[in-house]
């Protein structure tokens, strides 16, 4: 499952929306993992844009790598603007066992930071600069440039 | 005719052109002196699928992307 | 913070309560793991025992660790029977950064498996039987056996 | 006196001991059969800290607590 929300997640409501889904299919472990912004770096908030259709096949293919071991995956992220102090994204993992859980959620979300289609801008005195320091290019860029 | 959209920070409206494959795309774009330090660093969708090489045929329809570096979360 | 609970765990309460606390904390990432209990080889539930006062001073412990990390962690535990599909555990770890949280998680989940002074038994047919196969010894064990 | 006390699963009421170290509580241990398979895989606590040695006195009013191999979560 995955969700994309304009602005700030509400983070209790997805959390037990999430855990009352799965509470009954038998998964031993259920780790959220639930990113908040920070003030740091003078910013306001931070403001997102997503490019879903290419989001959507990146977590499907994660959803079939976490079904090959028994576990589901489920991602809630905001696009536009996110204020201080509030949550722009929760990945979740439910799995049987606690070591798998533990893996994949820490692969999940380090693959989310490099993979998926998501650019973030500080929020700084009504303006939105893109956080170009903070990000990775995908893997494979630079075919277009000059060789 | 093929089009091409920038995503993200890219400030650009998106083109129309008439090319049959990447590296086509590759030598129109390098002309474009706002998008030379993009183009280091985006990484390219045909009809949403990412591409690792050049080695791609084009054909009428095509939608083309530009993803520059991602920070989500 | 550390709280034992009689019974089951109200898994979105604890998990809302948590995030309400530390929410103006200035913490990018929050973590919880929570732990359900599995159907499986014929139990309707679990039970446990706790020895607080060990306890106390292991996650006092961990508290110290999460601390020198800028970290914080909270834990929820159940004492007495918990039955299938009820949540018996929470652990959760907020920190500035994600990868201290990832890492943190782990290793705390895993030393909580491993030195934890509770004990866990398996509710069969009214029974309440030790689950002895599941269960570790803890770190310098022995010392008042047999040479 | 020391008390001994038997956490978790192990189903023995505590014991008052008139003992100076650990050394004599596994001597008097090891005689009950009851035990013997415990004291292999369980830690031992002096007033609340765990031990790695048998090398410990005790002065009266400790509390020493048998801890048997756990499995929370």
């Amino acid at each position: 499952m995955l969700n994309l929300y304009d602005g700030a997640l509400d983070v209790p409501k997805i959390l037990k929306e999430w855990y009352e889904e799965e509470v009954q299919s038998n998964y031993g472990a259920y780790i959220p993992f639930v990113g908040t912004v920070r003030s740091e770096g003078g910013i306001d908030g931070l403001s997102f844009d997503i490019y879903e259709p290419i989001l959507k096949s990146w977590f499907a293919s994660w959803q079939k790598r976490a079904k090959e071991k028994g576990a589901v995956i489920k991602m809630a992220h905001s696009f536009g603007d996110v204020m201080l102090h509030e949550s722009s994204y929760i990945a979740a993992v439910f799995s049987p066992k606690r070591r798998v859980a533990l893996e994949f959620i820490d692969e999940f979300v380090e693959d989310f930071k490099a993979s998926a289609p998501i650019w973030k801008y500080d929020l700084i005195d009504g303006q939105r600069i893109y956080a170009k320091e903070r990000s990775t290019a995908i893997k494979g860029s630079g075919i277009l440039g000059e060789k | 005719m093929v089009r091409v959209e920038f995503l993200g920070p890219i400030q650009k409206e998106a083109l129309e052109l008439d090319i049959i494959n990447l590296s086509e795309l590759a030598t129109i774009l390098q002309k474009d002196e706002e998008l030379k330090e993009w183009l280091e660093n985006c990484a390219v969708a045909v009809n949403d699928t990412l591409m690792n090489s050049l080695e791609c045929e084009l054909k009428n329809g095509d939608k083309i992307s530009l993803l520059p570096p991602v920070c989500g979360g």
